[in-house]
């Protein structure tokens, strides 16, 4: 406390209590103190770097496959291949560094992307109500009930002819392309609740009684509201989205081979997983485990710092 | 379960105690450090008398009464000493759910928030009458016809039809009044009011505070009113305890209160007020604003915004409460000089 | 009253909110008539007091005032010019001039804002009004002006305590220099021990800037305390209007006398001396408001002059016709300005 | 409420009918840029340019607009609407019609799909439940943790994993236990058959009800937490009712109703899912059917399954707002 | 069920399986391995094939006979009916196969009949455009075939366009087989509930899921099994393997990665039949692309890259064997092995002689181009793998649903994954359909391939006098095509089946790999 002789005589307190922090800064802080969080990153992060740098990690192609060393079972580190090789003969640890980028790449344009346009739809519906929400709330709902995987496929079908050349981003572009186009109703529906709660808080109303335009009001109070607790569920959706590229991959409408992703191994591995090489299953699932349990833990703690009402 | 308590009064004509809190601490563990809500509170009530309990937001009003009713969340709520004794029981010993059992037959509730205190998928007659059914056997029937009566009790009109309607077709005003008719559903011997009428019109709120004076008139209740509202405080209570940052810094009849406040904050609090039948003029103040619950002031708690504090006041904790005349008590080191103060 | 005394004046205003129902196209079936006819003025440098219950169109009339709300019929005049009839750019210039303090302290202040950012948004909306100096000095200055710490542009809301809260919103109403605020209970959210430090800054800020307020309240001690003049609502319509002395001391309607009555008053030794009016029931739904005069329903005084106005039926405490029927006019009693709309009002203060 | 459904219903039209045009224009243009698909109808074989002619005209694939990019192909959407306001849903490209092979194949997908239902209630309301109770406790971690694992786990490997080590072993030991047409020995035999259809489809809707059940634990959890610390619970306890009644009264029902919601929106989810698990447990479903069609660009089949599909779900929701409006009578009585 | 406790002899039911892809039973538009196992007991042919030698012998037919290869006459045993008591007669085969040559009929069997006299006049005239858009111009003339002449109940004459020695060996498969009048005036009932002349007749037919068959009483042939029943179940994809171990059907094979458990597990592989498969899967190469695929060193350096044991052996184990000739070896007249000299494992050779076709740009990957099927994905994955390991050639998998529209477009811009399952057993049909063209400009339509010295052995072996001649024929065509490494055979299928310990006498047809139903014995 400052000396209270001075601030009992002026009506404002240079009280000292509270730092001076912002909402961000003070669930990170929260973050911080909880080792399970602190574990999470350090997975999330470690998977990033093998994604954003795999050859620090193997030395191996993954794409050299010699057929005769086909299924050697994990020699762990110092033998050949650490973690055995597949059916192929490919270099399973070669695969899984090699495959961390595609599979969190394709993960993060998803979210990226459907966050995007959810958000930018969910904030104009549930701003301007009217027609423009009944012709937003229609595509929702079309979305819904479309399954994802027939549109997967029929858009397999359309772009299938079309060379996208073969960047890291194209090899996922089709996963990448269905996947968004399925994605983006959630944050909808979820931005537009948010609005249509905050439009009417009295600081809206200050804003428009300030004069600002339908624009500022949108972007500079109506969405950061939302978009708190919205990037709060990306984690969590990112980690769907690696499950799903398993599920895709299986389909035989995700990543293409040889291209490798952990949903292409996870696919593989578990044809062999009978035949007496569980290894080939058991070490791509762990990875996708492992991320999607990281992201979760994260995203999970992160809406729970973020959100007022739990403080 | 009703607990054995005699409400006879003594042969001196002072009733007993109904309900008795002792030396009562309750704490908070957040992650930003331990909030001690409520700090060694006392006070009772007696059958037919209202205690009204005053003070800031944050002063631990609320958390007081919780904790008699055995509703507080325990974690993150930790009783850390004192006793609630109900007639000749000791609640706090009781275990939680035998405590809320006591507290159901004898000791009812009303909460600030009606509509949000009542649940929006029953209808009124059902929540009005489910302790009725679960905890006495009572036939539908029979807890329909009483639930309308109850609904008579409170003035609520055309209470047949009302029965069967849900929260949200009711009037804040009229939810209140559902409020009070559940509270009375089970005969309780005390009824605690935490801020009925706050977030009602004037008009309202004095339609609802008629109400609950003329029920407890008529039942001999002990009612505990928690408000900030001084008039509301000077139009019904028998006797005021005033809270601040979860102390009761004074205790005493309203009519000694308002004439002679004991404590600076009381006083502070009474000279703050805007009345009706006065104009002009700056209004008093108090400065600064309440404590951080989390760093409470060494020394008294009020001592950075007391007009009357003195280095003693920052360095000692507040004494145990200074034994005035006619029962009054009150947590100031210069409990009398304020007491005998003239403003004007 | 003098044209020029006069900042604002409303003429009849009204606001209906449309209800609609249907299934594929919405029928209008119906309007909550939230403001139905208001006429009022509030000179230069003085307060107007506005008072009655939740939901009587006190927010309503505020919010079509500061031109966030069409009006459904009425005029407003700033200063003498009608703003309706104004084009877009002009009417935005207006806005300056009427700036509003809300009710809610948590509420109105968005919580991913700085209060740099909270005061200083009014500058980025109008570059223009930019004072010499700069932005940044200038947001400082109204820290300062409100009686907060110019250091803590930085902070966010929740760092603050209630009585800040209202004040930081003070600062952003004031940023525009304007010449009304429109004070939507702005303490009523807040401890009584808070209240006081708003009311007087409120006070101060009058005294110095020579603003006019429009100030809503509930409470009616709060009014009689800052207004200079005051205004009764009831169901969208102004019921009694005069100076506050008027007001207070002869109150000339029947919804004004019980609207006092039941005001406690802090002082337990006057507890029994006082003559309370309890009125029965619930505001009707300003969807389907009464016939005749509004408060009939719940008039106490209505049923005392039946027996006057029809001895013979006096037993049956029914209410007079011409209250059912006929809706009064908002008359001038003693004092021209001094008016109420009762068909009874010389009655009122008689009781 | 009458109204409210009304306009649900209308509203469901209305989605169908942007759902089929959607369709519509998406296999149009699948024609259009991938060439006919009537090739698909003679597999390994080059058909003579006779006989691919003679299936065009008769699957209604020789509009010359199919043969336009960029043509919406409006004409024979409008017939098609047409023929299905007269019942007709057309034929696959086998010549098989499509309501004969919706009405072999739904059923076997809805009953899947009854036993996912219920498998996400089950599991859902009693983890995410327990987890709401001892909310920070020991169980409530293990239900979280357990959840995230559940997402994380693909479905295939669950189904494989079971299929291949576990119900070989357990419907031999059944039948030899109980006989070969045994309740126990249809649960665990390793594939689905027609004659059994609910003994059969009870396991795989069990797991695939497992993999989809992380969400609605979470749900659950988070809905019931949020309903403990309703102030109507705490008004319910200073009635000294008992803990479990408290529960069963205030807190489940208040809850299930973002439940319910979900239940809606996930099901058209479940689609991916079964037709993988379709595929593995060798059911004759809907996703099976509609893969395939997709696969040989078979448009009838395509638009009607989907229609269908969709029509289900249309219905699905539209039962979920009624159930909604049911538990929440703030809605009812709007 | 109930197929379980073993009834008394003659009594039995067997349980099988059958694809999921089979969506009609009708002779004439019926051409894969499934329906064919199944209208193998439902029909009888003019002949039928013996199950090791693959040779024809005559069944429904009394006697088949030609003088000159060109018009043939078939008599046919005298009192066969159908199973609608209908006369299985002359105008009963005449009517099929008039129905299956009709153009606009769009029998999947139709080209069976191009070597008929008058088929031409059934199929119409038509454009195709650019883009392979089709328009009739002229519809067909007729509706019958001019060659197919009945002339009298119990007698066929068939002229054919030219010679052609192999005729009566086609005669016993599904496109030729006869059908009932019922059948032809409800096409869409007898599709799904067949009316046969076989010993089986089907009982119900519930499409996606199952299919049954009982024993036809009135069967007076003598090819008839001694069960009764036959319940097939139908699977997608090769899901049954459980369903086997577990007792619940009577035959199947196990996936990839059970092979070894099962090969291994003494009591499984006592119970296992193999024999050789009909099917070849070879890689096809662009030839119209030109450079550097119409270059017989580079094809014959990709084949020499393909380690086609080892492939076999660790991704596809038990279900093929390697190929190194375009005819199936065993079971097929005219098939030898050893005919593609290039097809043996040699990564030097291969290093070699892709550096004398100028070798691979720079840069630039393979596209290997394949139908969308799991298994063929798998094999030309570690094809592809092959390469790149010992070429240096980096490769793409390009899997497409309209592979074959594709293929015939020339869509193609890499090699091509290429299968060939025979439709008669005769080496004849591994080289001409697949290869001849008559087109020394554009060559054949999937590979651009043309050498007039093949075409002409293939013509010189269809007008030879007897079928060892033309045999002998088609082997020489059969070493052009070696030559000219037209295409690099990569497996031939093997046919596997474990069965359940309830059956006897298990033989697997060469052609369909399917369980030779009639030779079945259930104990
Ligand atoms: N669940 C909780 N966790 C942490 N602190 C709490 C919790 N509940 C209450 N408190 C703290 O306890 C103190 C007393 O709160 P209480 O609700 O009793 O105040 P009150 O006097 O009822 O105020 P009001 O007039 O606003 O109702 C406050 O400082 C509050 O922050
Ligand atoms: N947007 C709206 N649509 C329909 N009705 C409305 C709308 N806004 C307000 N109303 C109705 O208009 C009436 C007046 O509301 P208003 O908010 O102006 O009352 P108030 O006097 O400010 O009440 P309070 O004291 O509770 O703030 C109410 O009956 C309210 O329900
Ligand atoms: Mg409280
Ligand atoms: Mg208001």
């Amino acid at each position: 406390m400052s000396d209270p002789s001075v601030s009992a005589l002026i009506a404002e307190e240079t009280q000292s209590g509270v730092p001076s922090r912002s909402l961000w800064s003070e669930a990170f802080r929260t973050l911080r103190r909880r080792p399970d969080v602190i574990l999470a990153t350090i997975v999330a992060v470690f998977f990033l770097l093998v994604a954003l740098f795999p050859f620090l990690f193997t030395s191996k192609d993954p794409q050299r496959c010699d057929i005769a060393e086909s299924r050697l079972p994990p020699q762990w580190f110092g033998g050949e291949h650490p973690f055995g090789t597949n059916a192929y003969g490919c270099d399973v640890l070669a695969q899984l560094v090699h495959g961390t980028r595609p599979s969190l790449l394709l993960a993060f344009i998803v979210v990226g992307v459907s966050v995007l346009i959810g958000v930018t739809l969910g904030t104009v519906s549930g701003y301007y109500l009217g027609i423009v929400d009944a012709v937003v709330s229609r595509i929702v709902e079309v979305f819904l009930v479309i399954p994802l995987l027939l549109a997967a496929l029929l858009l397999l079908s359309l772009f299938r002819n079309i060379d996208l050349g073969d960047g890291p981003v194209s090899t996922i572009a089709q996963p990448a392309i269905v996947l968004t186009m399925f994605a983006w109703m959630g944050y909808t529906r979820y931005v537009r609740a948010s609005v249509l709660e905050t439009k009417n808080l009295d600081y809206v109303t200050a804003a428009r009684v300030l004069g600002a335009s339908d624009l500022r009001i949108m972007v500079r109070h109506v969405l950061p509201n939302a978009i708190g607790t919205v990037t709060a569920l990306v984690p969590t959706a990112i980690a769907a989205v690696i499950g799903t590229e398993a599920v895709l991959a299986f389909l035989g409408i995700g990543v293409r081979p040889p291209a490798v992703s952990w949903g292409i191994m996870i696919e593989e591995g578990s044809q062999w997983f009978t035949g007496g090489s569980e290894y080939l299953l058991l070490f791509p699932l762990g990875c996708l485990m492992a991320t999607v349990l990281a992201f979760v833990v994260i995203g999970d703690n992160l809406r729970d710092a973020l959100d007022p009402k739990l403080k | 379960m009703r607990a054995d308590v005699t409400t006879d009064p003594t042969r001196d004509g002072t009733p007993v105690p109904l309900l008795q809190v002792d030396d009562l601490a309750i704490e908070f563990a957040t992650p930003d450090g331990v909030v001690r809500a409520v700090d060694g509170l006392s006070y009772s009530v007696s059958a037919g008398r209202t205690l009204a309990i005053v003070g800031e937001s944050g002063s631990g009003k609320s958390v007081s009464s919780l904790a008699v009713m055995g509703l507080l969340q325990q974690p993150p709520a930790r009783i850390v000493r004192g006793s609630i004794r109900f007639g000749g029981t000791e609640l706090l010993s009781l275990g939680q759910k035998a405590h809320r059992a006591v507290c159901g037959e004898n000791i009812a509730m009303v909460f600030q928030d009606a509509l949000a205190a009542l649940n929006p998928v029953h209808t009124v007659g059902w929540q009005l009458t489910e302790a009725l059914r679960a905890r006495h056997g009572m036939s539908r029937r029979d807890a329909t016809a009483r639930a309308v009566e109850l609904l008579d009790l409170v003035k609520v009109p055309n209470a047949k039809q009302r029965v069967k309607e849900y929260p949200h077709q009711f009037s804040g005003g009229m939810r209140q009044r559902v409020m009070i008719a559940m509270a009375l559903s089970m005969d309780p011997e005390v009824l605690i009011a935490d801020e009925p009428t706050t977030a009602l019109d004037v008009t309202v709120q004095a339609q609802i505070m008629r109400l609950l004076s003329e029920i407890q008139a008529e039942r001999q209740m002990g009612l505990i009113l928690i408000t900030h509202d001084m008039g509301v405080v000077a139009n019904v209570a028998d006797d005021v305890t005033v809270m601040y940052a979860g102390r009761a810094v004074e205790q005493a009849s309203v009519f000694d209160i308002y004439a002679a406040p004991a404590h600076p904050y009381t006083r502070a609090l009474l000279g703050s007020i805007p009345r009706l039948d006065q104009k002009g003029g700056g209004l008093a103040v108090i400065p600064g604003r309440p404590p951080d619950p989390t760093q409470v002031p060494a020394g008294c708690a009020f001592h950075p915004r007391c007009a009357f504090a003195e280095d003693v006041c920052r360095a000692d904790p507040p004494p145990p409460t200074v034994s005035l005349p006619f029962d009054r008590t009150s947590a100031c080191h210069f409990a009398e000089e304020v007491m005998n103060h003239d403003e004007h | 009253m003098t044209s020029t005394d006069v900042v604002l004046e409303v003429r009849d205003l009204a606001k209906f909110y449309p209800v609609r129902r249907g299934i594929v196209l919405k029928r209008h079936v119906g309007e909550v008539k939230a403001v139905d006819g208001v006429s009022l003025s509030l000179r230069r440098g003085k307060t107007l007091g506005l008072v009655g219950e939740s939901g009587s169109g006190k927010s309503t009339l505020a919010k079509v005032l500061v031109g966030i709300e069409k009006p459904t019929r009425g005029q407003i005049l700033v200063d003498g010019e009608d703003v309706s009839n104004l084009g877009r750019a002009e009417r935005r210039e207006l806005r300056r001039h009427i700036q509003m303090v809300f009710q809610d302290p948590y509420t109105s202040l968005n919580p991913r804002m700085s209060v740099g950012e909270i005061v200083g948004e009014a500058y980025a909306i109008h570059p223009d009004a930019v004072p010499a100096g700069g932005k940044a000095k200038a947001v400082r200055e109204l820290l300062d002006r409100v009686g907060l710490n110019p250091d803590h542009i930085h902070r966010y809301p929740h760092q603050f305590s209630g009585g800040q809260r209202q004040r930081i919103g003070i600062a952003r109403a004031l940023a525009v220099r304007p010449k009304i605020l429109l004070c939507d209970e702005p303490v009523s959210a807040l401890d009584v021990s808070i209240q006081g430090q708003v009311i007087n800054l409120l006070e101060e800020l009058q005294d110095d800037l020579g603003l006019s307020y429009l100030f809503i309240a509930h409470d009616l001690s709060i009014v009689r305390h800052i207004a200079d003049e005051v205004a009764v609502m009831y169901l969208g319509r102004l019921v009694e209007s005069g100076t506050d002395a008027e007001v207070y001391e002869v109150p000339s309607h029947p919804y004004t006398r019980a609207l006092m009555s039941a005001v406690p008053v802090p002082d337990p030794s006057l507890r029994d001396q006082r003559r309370e009016i309890v009125l029965e029931g619930d505001m009707p739904s300003p969807v389907d408001p009464p016939q005749g005069c509004h408060f009939h329903t719940r008039c106490w005084l209505a049923p005392l002059m039946e027996s006057r106005v029809d001895p013979a039926g006096s037993q049956s405490r029914s209410i007079p016709t011409i209250c059912r029927t006929e809706s009064p006019k908002l008359g001038a009693l003693e004092s021209p300005d001094h008016l109420a709309a009762c068909h009874f009002a010389d009655d009122v203060s008689a009781h | 409420m009458g109204r409210y459904i009304t306009r649900r219903v209308l509203q469901g039209f209305l989605t169908l009918f942007l759902v089929m045009f959607l369709l519509h224009l998406l296999t149009t243009l699948a024609i259009q840029l991938n060439g006919n698909p009537a090739q698909a109808f003679f597999g390994d074989r080059t058909p003579s340019p006779s006989q691919l002619a003679a299936v065009e005209t008769r699957y209604g694939l020789d509009d010359p607009c199919y043969d336009q990019l960029g043509n919406p192909c409006i004409g024979p959407f409008v017939e098609r609407l047409g023929d299905y306001a007269q019942g007709d849903f057309g034929e696959s490209l086998r010549g098989r019609p499509v309501t004969d092979i919706v009405s072999t194949a739904a059923p076997n997908t809805l009953r899947l799909f009854v036993v996912v239902t219920i498998t996400w209630l089950a599991i859902g309301m009693t983890l995410g439940g327990i987890a709401a109770r001892r909310r920070g406790k020991a169980s409530d971690h293990g239900i979280r943790g357990l959840s995230i694992l559940i997402d994380a786990l693909p479905i295939f490997v669950l189904l494989l994993v079971y299929k291949y080590i576990f119900s070989v072993p357990l419907s031999r030991w059944a039948k030899d236990t109980f006989g070969s047409d045994s309740l126990p020995a249809l649960l665990f035999k390793p594939s689905f058959s027609p004659q059994h259809a609910w003994a059969t489809l009870i396991v795989p809707g069990i797991l695939l009800g497992l993999a989809g059940s992380a969400a609605f634990i979470r749900l659950v959890r988070a809905a019931q937490l949020e309903t403990y610390n309703a102030d109507h619970v705490r008004t319910a306890r200073s009635k000294g009712l008992s803990e479990r009644h408290v529960s069963r009264h205030h807190v489940v029902r208040n809850s299930a109703i973002p439940v319910v919601t979900a239940v809606g929106i996930v099901f058209t989810e479940a689609l991916a899912g079964a037709v993988i698990t379709e595929g593995m447990m060798n059911i004759y479903g809907m996703g099976g059917v509609l893969w395939k069609a997709v696969q040989d660009s078979d448009v009838s089949v395509v638009i009607g399954v989907v229609t269908l599909l969709a029509a289900v779900t249309v219905v699905v929701m539209l039962v979920v707002d009624v159930v909604y409006a049911a538990l929440d009578p703030r809605i009812r009585y709007e | 069920g109930g197929g379980d406790e073993s009834e008394g002899d003659g009594d039995a039911t067997v349980k099988l399986t059958l694809s999921q892809d089979v969506d009609t039973l009708l002779p004439m538009d019926s051409n894969v391995s499934d329906n064919i196992s199944v209208l193998d007991v439902v029909y009888d042919g003019l002949v039928r094939y013996d199950p090791k030698t693959t040779k024809p012998y005559n069944y429904v037919a009394e006697d088949i006979s030609s003088s000159d290869n060109t018009v043939w006459t078939i008599k046919i045993k005298d009192g066969l009916t159908f199973q609608n008591d209908e006369p299985v007669d002359a105008e009963a085969f005449a009517r099929a196969w008039n129905y299956a040559a009709y153009g606009p009929n769009a029998m999947g069997n139709n080209y069976f009949f191009e070597r008929v006299a008058g088929y031409d006049e059934m199929q119409g005239e038509y454009e195709e455009d650019d883009e392979g858009n089709v328009t009739v111009t002229t519809e067909p003339t007729a509706k019958e075939l001019s060659g197919v002449k009945v002339v009298d109940p119990q007698t066929l004459e068939v002229t054919l366009n030219g010679p052609f020695a192999g005729f009566a060996t086609m005669l016993g498969y599904t496109g030729f087989f006869p059908i009932a009048q019922e059948c032809l005036d409800d096409i869409e009932a007898c599709s799904t509930q067949p009316i046969g002349n076989g010993p089986f007749e089907i009982e119900e037919w519930d499409q996606g899921q199952s299919l049954t068959a009982n024993k036809w009483d009135d069967y007076s042939l003598e090819e008839t099994p001694d069960f009764s029943r036959i319940e097939w179940t139908e699977y997608s994809g090769d899901s049954d393997w459980a369903d086997f171990e577990a007792g619940d059907i009577d035959a199947s094979f196990p996936p990839p990665a059970e092979w070894q458990a099962a090969v291994s597990d003494p009591d499984l592989s006592s119970r296992m039949v193999e024999g050789p498969g009909a099917a070849l899967s070879y890689v096809g190469f662009p030839m119209y692309l030109g450079k550097p695929f119409d270059d017989v060193e580079f094809r014959k350096a990709i084949s020499m890259a393909i380690d086609r044991d080892t492939i076999i052996e660790k991704v596809v184990p038990g279900r093929f064997v390697a190929a190194d000739s375009w005819v199936v070896p065993d079971g097929v007249p005219g098939g030898v092995a050893g005919t593609c000299e290039f097809c043996t494992f040699d990564p030097d050779a291969a290093k070699a002689a892709l550096a004398k076709a100028g070798g691979w740009p720079k840069d630039k990957k393979l596209i290997i181009h394949l139908g969308e099927d799991p298994e063929s994905e798998a094999i030309f994955k570690a094809v592809g793998d092959s390469i790149q390991l010992n070429l240096g050639i980096p490769y793409e998998l390009d899997p497409t649903p309209d592979y074959f529209d594709r293929r015939s477009a020339r869509d193609f811009t890499g090699i091509m994954r290429a299968n060939w399952f025979p439709d008669y057993p005769l080496n004849e049909n591994y080289l001409a359909p697949v290869y001849a063209s008559g087109d020394p400009k554009e060559g054949n339509t999937n590979f651009g391939y043309y050498n007039a010295d093949f075409e002409a052995l293939i013509q010189e072996g269809d007008a030879a006098p007897d079928l060892e001649t033309a045999v002998t024929k088609y082997q020489e065509a059969e070493k052009v095509l070696a030559s000219d490494m037209a295409s690099a055979p990569v497996a031939f299928s093997k046919n596997v089946m474990f069965y359940s310990d309830r059956l006897d006498n298990v033989v697997l047809d060469p052609f369909s790999g399917e369980v030779k139903l009639r030779l079945l014995q259930v104990n």
